[in-house]
């Protein structure tokens, strides 16, 4: 039974990328506490600090309103729903056909929007920069995202990722100028799309520099535990993205067989780890930017997206 | 020769006019001033209906029973409005009663110029009588004896004789052109000869004569750069004059150019008028189109807003074919309705409130509401806006003169644009805001305005076909 | 329903303003003149729809009125029930709407005699068949919208708009004109079926776009001819401001399309270009403009700039591919900016009916006295937080649907052949994700400054909900919003005729009707229902766990002060200090934008300022240097007017000497 | 026509010319008056020759008024009213002998080369007459022009008229010349009228710009709430 087949790896899917995110952060925390010669936390750790969060009770503002405890579980709920829509180890999944990359960005963009809105609820101004600043660095974000998108999507002649990946692991692509410029490209914008080192610091609470942080300092208990889950699990999702763009072969289809998908799934696994490491490492050898050099090193990603976009023209002779 | 039924238009306002030299009693004359204009407008009705055959004296055709019958029913209106008008100059003082009947008569003798210029076949008759028309308008402009009067009065009074004196040698060069071809005599200015045989004129003489014709009527219809007298005629005379002088005295002057255009077109070998009436049409429009903007005086920058609408007039009428001569005719009539109701508001503004400079009118629709509304109106169709009739008759111009000549168009689009942009810059200071100054009771007559504005409404959506008929076949004549 | 029947509708309109001019001061004058205009826009939607889904051929009607030998043509093709459809739907809830807000304004009789006349007019313009109807209904509409914004005319600003709307109107009708002139010819063919079979030189086609562009841009807000946009929406009551916004902007583009697409029958590739050029620009800069400004209405308005703009690539598309021979994705492109169009239309008469709701409720559109307002007014807040998810383009509202097939027709764009279009549908893409990315911002702020946070003023803090008409439009509207981006296959097959007729070919009817499909399955789809029940579940599925699992109801404290306890609702975040960063970054060059802090001199107890300065380029540099280089010659020529007698007599000479020279010498 | 009849009528054009010539540079305007009653005189003898030559009875009548009217009465009330007025002292500024002369000429040129080119045609009498009447016209036009006191503008447009008599005159038979003559005195005893009712002092017209703009209504305004500096200021809109 194809069909039911199918829902079951969707169904994996959908609770492998509920539960991976954690990991991913432990495994990067480790691996970064590790280059900075510390110990560091267990690579389980993200998901006690979850679990502790969950069952804390929360604290509210006295000023909040109903949007402010709506707000995590939408936020959530975009993010898990673009998350799923990424292929991790199995393509063409059901969920998969109903929506391409654009409204994966979109998704994310509506979870940010939400986000953004939670942070001015209360009426501090630390609410007000975060979200200020995160509305700043995602609208110079976009249209280099867009732009990584048009290139793929001129290559291999879809937005939608199954496709995408098809495309990318046949042996049609060889090796291009476009491809590495908007590989680049996506880098940057995963950054500064997960609040990474150079654009964001994660670990940071030092209210002027901080981002996202800012944007949740009011949260706490349950709230707080799902606005972290979904962070994570958009730091998973790009991860996935870009191992499903650029590292396709190891994604099997949804037909392919089940020990295929074990094995795809365990390779999914070491894309993690290998990502969490590269993360790590380029965390640790790099300083965070002041605020507004950010809007340069987002355009460095748009103009790469658009020479990438004009290059194809000139190598693919269209 | 049917006298009598052309007579009417001519002996009513003569004898009028006569009997208000002797009437004593302001009210007495004004309402005998209505009756005889009406008794008038009757007689143009008449004349409608019973076109007398012609005459070497007298042609009424298609052409001008237009201007006839608008000319009639305009000095009808304007005379029910200056009874209500009149009567306010009276209390405040501004016009003595003796006056008063010397203003009555000459209205009536200024009617009577006017109705004699449009219904005349000879071209030497027509120079008299516009030449009547105009000494008896300068009276009316110097009646209120202020210094600005006066000067206004003198300048229009110059200006009118120099041009009364070229529109003479123009005719007089017509007939010397006439005189080889039809012989000496009567029938060398009788208009109807002189179109049958207009082919056969020494074509030399005649270009003078246009030159000399068009700028000698066409200081009357105040063609730029001939136009200096008109601005402060209007200003500072009465307004019923100043309703005449834009609604009337204008159209005349313009009949008398086209009279004279259809002879010159009808010769081959004259320089066709059309391009300098074109030329001298948008220069006017667009010099008094922004002339409109550094007004203070209400009355004068209306005045300026009628020297532009000549000038587009004029430009349909030189660009020619069915549909521009169609919209300059239907111009003509919807600016003569527009711009005399206009008029006719404006002079209750000013007398409501004491003052023709505009910065001292504001919040006109609040606190007069009708008046002010009844200027907005007038304002949205003096500037084309629908669903006034100008709008019809702009877009008919513009559309085809861009599709005939596009360079010309475009001035005219300048100068259309910079006129709005003014009427409604100084209209809005005056109609909105917060109201300025006391509330008086102003006991306005607002049936002339609102029948006015009625008609250029109704023409705008509708035009009976009878109309259209009777206009596509004046626009035939004028070539 | 017959085109008749419509243009009986759009008298009754007519009759409903004569009679609302002699009954506006009766007690009930505004209910009754708005439930009937209610009722009418009902029955010409459903006339619309009707048409439209029935796929019903075309209807003509000639009226023996307008143009003398012309007459007034009608017609109702399915472009015209399009327009129809989105006209009435917004004169509709507008009408509704107003049920409950006309009860606040002060001024009926000003409001009153003109609403129905501008319905009348929108209506007309889109069923005319002939440049004198269009034009004249086009013009009416500036009329009666003119005389809407003038209704509180005692504030200076008010009236400023209304200057500048009324003579930036005249400037686009006079344009226009131009345009039906070219197409006409010298003929003066007026009627539109005598003009499509007129072929134009290419340079004449090429004037006809831009005096098209120039005429209907400047209705529609094209930067940058948008100026008065700002001003005079704003100006007017909100149900009008809304109608404004997001009806009457659509007239213009059917006007637009009307002449582009109907009559001239496309444009070449660099004409396509220049529309798609243009409405990235538009698009951009209108969003930028949005993110500065902080009267909430005007911001709205500056959005309508964008959202044209988003509309205006979508037809520039369309004309490219039309033009390239592309005809399926053109339809595409064309179905995305039909799409939009409606989609606009709902969200912005959403959001303007939310201000309105704001304004009335606390006296000010000011977002800087605002703050806190979801506490005082929880449903309007709800329904007004719908309205800025779907005009930022958040899924799964209708507002993504639309540029969501926007963007695919752009990513079809490798096809085109031209190499300035290879490079510059890209840039548009840019341009689209960045106005979309912004527009998203400026909602934060929004929504964030007005509704969220604390009061900042009194009025603010002692608001109360509005009442129930509004908020049953502003729901209504807010569930449509939603339905068209859950189901927005079905809209966009709803608009297949139109589709078809302006360009020749359709998009491709999927079996499964649920989902969007722009070019083919395995290209991209999109299928709004799955994400939404995704989402939904998702949510549902966080909220139960977290109530299973979580520790109990939340605990009310003081929000975290640094230990510096300050509850002055001044130390909030403002629109200013929101916008701050993006202005830093896009201000520079774009609006001159500069911020110095003045500090006093060493020992002066006077406070440290920050001065803060932006320009508007197109104001400044356009229209301000026009209206200079206006009253400078105007101010020139005036000379003539206090020249002595001697001097004018000197002229007179003048003329008359080289009259008679040029005479002699050239003849 | 004989030679003859042909010349006196010529002479008689061509000394009603140089009337209007040496009417440019008169300073005086006793002097000016004088020439003026003397040029009325030429056209009333020209009129009546032509009278003689077309035997047209009602030229005589023209002839007369011109005479009775134009060289008698006008002359005298214009006299009056210098005296009245004060202003008989009074020396103008005009434009020299030469510079007058010069400028006189070019009209007259002008004038010979439109008319003698387009009335080839005509008679050979009304030709001339046609000429002479459209350089007379020019000079008055030019001496309304040059001159800024209002009697001597006055003047100036009194001798452009007996140009146009001279015209119609000369033309063969044209009707209405009685009546056009007859409304012509009517006007310019309007003219001399209005000047004395309206009580237009010695200048109307100076080079002092303020003087001048006392009677301007418009001006009066402009100056009590200045205008836009539009050229310098920029933008003005409401």
């Amino acid at each position: 039974m194809v069909l039911i087949d199918e829902l079951i790896l969707q169904g994996v899917q959908m609770t492998g990328v509920l539960l991976l995110p954690p990991l991913l952060l432990g495994v990067t925390r480790k691996i970064k506490a590790r280059l900075l010669r510390r110990r560091g936390a267990s690579v389980f750790q993200p998901y006690r600090d979850l679990l502790r969060l969950l069952h804390k009770r929360p604290v509210m503002a006295e000023n909040a309103s109903w949007l402010f405890r709506a707000a995590p579980y939408l936020i959530f709920a975009f993010t898990w729903s673009a998350a799923v829509l990424v292929p991790t180890f199995a393509t063409g999944l059901v969920l998969g056909r109903s929506a391409d990359l654009v409204a994966i960005i979109a998704l994310l963009a509506a979870a940010r929007f939400v986000l953004a809105l939670a942070g001015m609820d209360v009426g501090t101004s630390f609410g007000g920069i975060g979200s200020s600043r995160e509305m700043m660095i995602a609208a110079l974000a976009e249209p280099a995202m867009m732009m990584v998108v048009f290139t793929l999507a001129l290559i291999a002649g879809s937005t939608q990722l199954f496709a995408i990946a098809a495309y990318m692991a046949s042996s049609a692509v060889g090796l291009r100028v476009s491809l590495g410029l908007s590989f680049l490209a996506l880098m940057i914008v995963a950054l500064a799309e997960n609040g990474r080192i150079p654009v964001d610091n994660p670990a940071t609470h030092l209210e002027l520099t901080m981002v996202h942080e800012a944007m949740v300092l009011e949260y706490s208990g349950r709230y707080l535990a799902l606005i972290e889950l979904a962070s994570a699990m958009k730091l998973l999702l790009y991860v996935s993205l870009i191992g499903c763009i650029f590292l396709p072969w190891t994604l099997v289809p949804a037909a392919g067989g089940w020990g295929a998908c074990i094995l795809s799934f365990l390779f999914y696994i070491g894309k993690l780890t290998a990502a969490g490491a590269v993360l790590a490492l380029f965390e640790t050898s790099i300083a965070k930017m002041r605020v507004f050099r950010v809007p340069d090193f987002l355009n460095v990603a748009l103009m790469m997206g658009l020479l990438a976009t004009l290059l194809l023209f000139v190598s693919k002779g269209f | 020769m049917t006298f009598d039924a052309v007579s009417l238009v001519l002996i009513i306002p003569l004898a009028a006019a006569a009997v208000l030299a002797a009437l004593p009693g302001y009210k007495t004359s004004s309402r005998f001033n209505i009756l005889a204009s009406f008794l008038t407008l009757a007689g143009a009705v008449d004349l409608v209906a019973h076109r007398p055959p012609l005459g070497s004296y007298f042609l009424v055709d298609d052409m001008n029973i237009v201007f006839i019958a608008l000319n009639t029913f305009v000095g009808f209106t304007t005379s029910v409005f200056s009874a209500s008008y009149i009567a306010h100059e009276i209390r405040t003082g501004r016009l003595t009663p003796g006056l008063l009947r010397f203003y009555h008569v000459f209205y009536q003798i200024m009617m009577f110029g006017m109705n004699l210029a449009l219904v005349t076949n000879n071209i030497g008759l027509m120079w008299v009588a516009v030449e009547l028309a105009t000494l008896s308008t300068v009276l009316m402009v110097g009646i209120y004896r202020t210094p600005e009067a006066i000067e206004a009065a003198w300048k229009y009074f110059i200006l009118g004789s120099v041009g009364i004196a070229f529109a003479l040698f123009g005719t007089t060069l017509i007939y010397a052109a006439a005189q080889p071809v039809v012989g000496a005599g009567m029938n060398g200015m009788t208009w109807t000869t002189l179109l049958a045989h207009s082919s056969a004129f020494d074509p030399a003489i005649m270009n003078i004569a246009f030159i000399f014709l068009l700028m000698g009527y066409g200081t009357k219809a105040g063609l730029f750069p001939l136009h200096a007298w008109l601005p402060d005629a209007h200003a500072e005379g009465p307004t019923p004059v100043s309703a005449v002088l834009s609604g009337l005295l204008l159209n005349v002057a313009l009949y008398a150019i086209l009279r004279f255009k259809i002879l010159f077109a009808a010769n081959a070998h004259v320089i066709p008028p059309g391009p300098l009436m074109m030329v001298v049409g948008l220069a006017t429009a667009v010099f008094a189109s922004f002339m409109l903007y550094p007004r203070h005086d209400i009355k004068r920058m209306f005045a300026y807003s009628s020297i532009e609408h000549m000038g587009i007039i004029t430009f349909a009428f030189g660009l020619g074919g069915a549909i521009a001569n169609f919209a300059g005719l239907l111009q003509m009539v919807m600016h003569s309705l527009t711009k005399s109701a206009i008029f006719f508001s404006v002079g209750h503004i000013s007398q409501a409130k004491g003052t023709q400079r505009m910065a001292d009118i504001r919040g006109l629709t609040e606190s007069y509401p009708l008046l002010g509304w009844g200027l907005v109106l007038g304002v949205v169709a003096i500037v084309g806006m629908p669903p006034l009739g100008v709008f019809m008759s702009e877009f008919l111009t513009i559309s085809s003169a861009f599709a005939r000549a596009p360079w010309l168009a475009l001035p005219l689009v300048v100068a259309l644009l910079a006129a709005f942009g003014a009427i409604m810059r100084h209209t809005h200071g005056m109609a909105f805001g917060a109201a300025q100054g006391e509330i008086r009771p102003s006991e306005a007559s607002f049936i002339p305005v609102f029948i006015h504005l009625g008609i250029v409404f109704a023409a705008g959506v509708f035009i009976p076909a009878a109309v259209v008929v009777w206009f596509q076949h004046v626009a035939k004549m004028l070539g | 329903m017959s085109i008749a029947a419509l243009l009986c509708c759009v008298a009754l309109f007519i009759a409903l303003s004569l009679l609302s001019a002699a009954v506006n001061r009766l007690f009930n004058a505004t209910i009754i003149i708005y439930c009937a205009c209610f009722a009418i826009a009902l029955v010409m939607l459903w006339g619309g729809v009707v048409h439209l889904l029935t796929h019903a051929s075309d209807m003509t009607i000639v009226l023996p009125i307008g143009l003398p030998w012309t007459g007034a043509h009608f017609k109702l093709d399915a472009l015209a029930a399009f327009f129809l459809v989105v006209v009435n739907l917004g004169a509709a809830t507008a009408s509704f709407y107003a049920l409950g807000y006309g009860r606040h304004e002060e001024a009926p009789h000003r409001v009153l005699p003109f609403y129905p006349a501008f319905l009348a007019a929108m209506n007309l313009v889109v069923l005319a068949n002939d440049a004198f109807t269009f034009l004249f209904s086009w013009e009416l509409m500036s009329l009666a919208s003119w005389a809407l914004v003038m209704a509180h005319h005692r504030e200076k600003e008010n009236a400023r708009a209304g200057y500048i709307y009324i003579v930036m109107a005249s400037f686009g009708t006079l344009m226009l004109l131009l345009a039906f002139a070219l197409l006409s010819g010298p003929g003066g063919h007026y009627v539109f079926s005598g003009m499509q079979g007129h072929v134009l030189t290419p340079l004449r086609a090429a004037v006809v776009l831009f005096l098209v562009l120039l005429g209907a841009g400047s209705k529609a807000g094209i930067y940058p001819l948008h100026v008065w946009l700002p001003l005079a929406h704003p100006a007017a009551p909100s149900h009008v401001s809304g109608l404004m916004s997001g009806v009457m902007t659509k007239v213009a583009v059917y006007g637009f399309i009307r002449i582009v697409f109907g009559l001239l029958g496309g444009t070449g590739e660099d004409g396509g270009m220049a529309v798609l050029a243009l409405g990235g620009i538009t698009a951009v800069m209108g969003v930028l403009y949005a993110l500065l400004q902080h009267d909430l209405k005007k911001l709205l308005a500056y959005h309508t700039v964008e959202n044209i703009g988003i509309i205006f690539i979508g037809l520039g598309l369309a004309l490219v591919f039309q033009a390239d021979g592309h005809a399926a994705f053109a339809a595409l492109a064309f179905t995305a900016a039909l799409f939009h169009v409606f989609n606009h239309s709902l969200f912005k008469s959403l959001l303007f009916f939310g201000a309105g709701a704001v304004q009335t409720a606390t006296r000010t559109r000011d977002m800087e006295r605002l703050g806190g307002l979801i506490h005082r007014m929880p449903q309007t807040a709800f329904v007004f937080l719908v309205g800025c998810a779907a005009i930022s383009a958040l899924p799964p509202f209708n507002g993504f649907a639309s540029e969501w097939l926007t963007f695919q027709a752009i990513i079809q764009g490798p096809v085109l052949t031209h190499w300035g279009l290879k490079t510059l549908v890209p840039v548009a893409g840019a341009m689209l994700a960045l106005a979309a990315a912004l527009a998203a911002a400026c909602f934060v702020k929004v929504y964030g400054i007005v509704f969220l946070g604390r009061p900042r003023t009194e009025p603010a803090k002692s608001a109360v909900e509005t009442d129930r008409f509004s908020l049953a439009t502003m729901s209504f509207l807010a569930l449509l919003c939603l339905l068209a981006g859950i189901f927005p296959g079905v809209f966009t097959s709803g608009l297949t005729p139109a589709v078809h007729e302006m360009t020749g070919a359709q998009m491709p009817q999927h079996a499964i009707w649920l989902s969007l499909v722009p070019v083919s399955a395995v290209r991209s789809s999109y299928n709004g229902l799955f994400i939404f029940i995704f989402i939904v579940l998702a949510a549902g599925v966080a909220a139960f766990v977290a109530r299973r699992f979580g520790g109990g109801a939340p605990r009310q404290a003081p929000a975290w002060d640094c230990g510096f306890p300050l509850d002055d609702p001044a130390t909030q975040y403002t629109a200013g200090s929101f916008a701050q960063p993006i202005r830093r970054v896009f201000g520079g060059h774009l609006f001159r934008a500069s911020a110095r802090v003045e500090m006093p001199p060493p020992g002066s107890l006077a406070p440290a300022r920050l001065i803060r300065e932006l320009h508007d380029l197109a104001w400044e540099e356009i229209y301000k240097r026009i209206a200079a280089r206006v009253l400078c010659i105007a101010e020139r020529l005036n000379r003539f007017q206090v020249l002595s007698l001697r001097h004018y007599l000197s002229i007179v000479f003048f003329c008359l000497i080289l009259l008679l020279m040029v005479l002699t010498l050239w003849f | 026509m004989g030679t003859l009849d042909f010349n006196i009528a010529h002479m008689l054009a061509g000394a009603l010319m140089l009337a209007s010539m040496t009417m440019l540079y008169q300073k005086r305007l006793f002097a000016l008056i004088n020439i003026y009653a003397l040029q009325a005189v030429i056209l009333a003898l020209s009129v009546a020759w032509q009278a003689v030559l077309q035997h047209a009875a009602q030229l005589y009548i023209t002839a007369l008024i011109a005479f009775l009217f134009k060289a008698l009465v006008i002359p005298y009330a214009l006299h009056r009213i210098i005296v009245r007025l004060r202003i008989h002292r009074e020396i103008e500024t005009v434009i020299g002998t030469g510079p007058a002369m010069l400028a006189g000429m070019a009209l007259t040129g002008l004038a010979m080369a439109v008319m003698l080119r387009a009335t080839a045609n005509v008679d050979l009498l009304a030709r001339e007459d046609l000429a002479f009447a459209l350089a007379v016209l020019l000079l008055g036009l030019m001496m309304m022009v040059t001159r800024r006191n209002a009697v001597s503008q006055i003047v100036g447009f009194l001798s452009l008229e007996n140009g146009l008599i001279l015209a119609a005159a000369g033309t063969q038979g044209m009707p209405f010349v009685v009546e056009i003559s007859i409304a012509f005195s009517i006007l310019v005893a309007f003219v001399v009228i209005g000047v004395f009712l309206f009580r237009i002092r010695e200048r109307f017209d100076t080079v002092d710009l303020r003087a001048l703009d006392a009677f301007r209504g418009e001006r009066r305004l402009a100056e009590a709430f200045p205008a836009t500096t539009a050229c310098n200021e920029g933008d003005e809109m409401p």
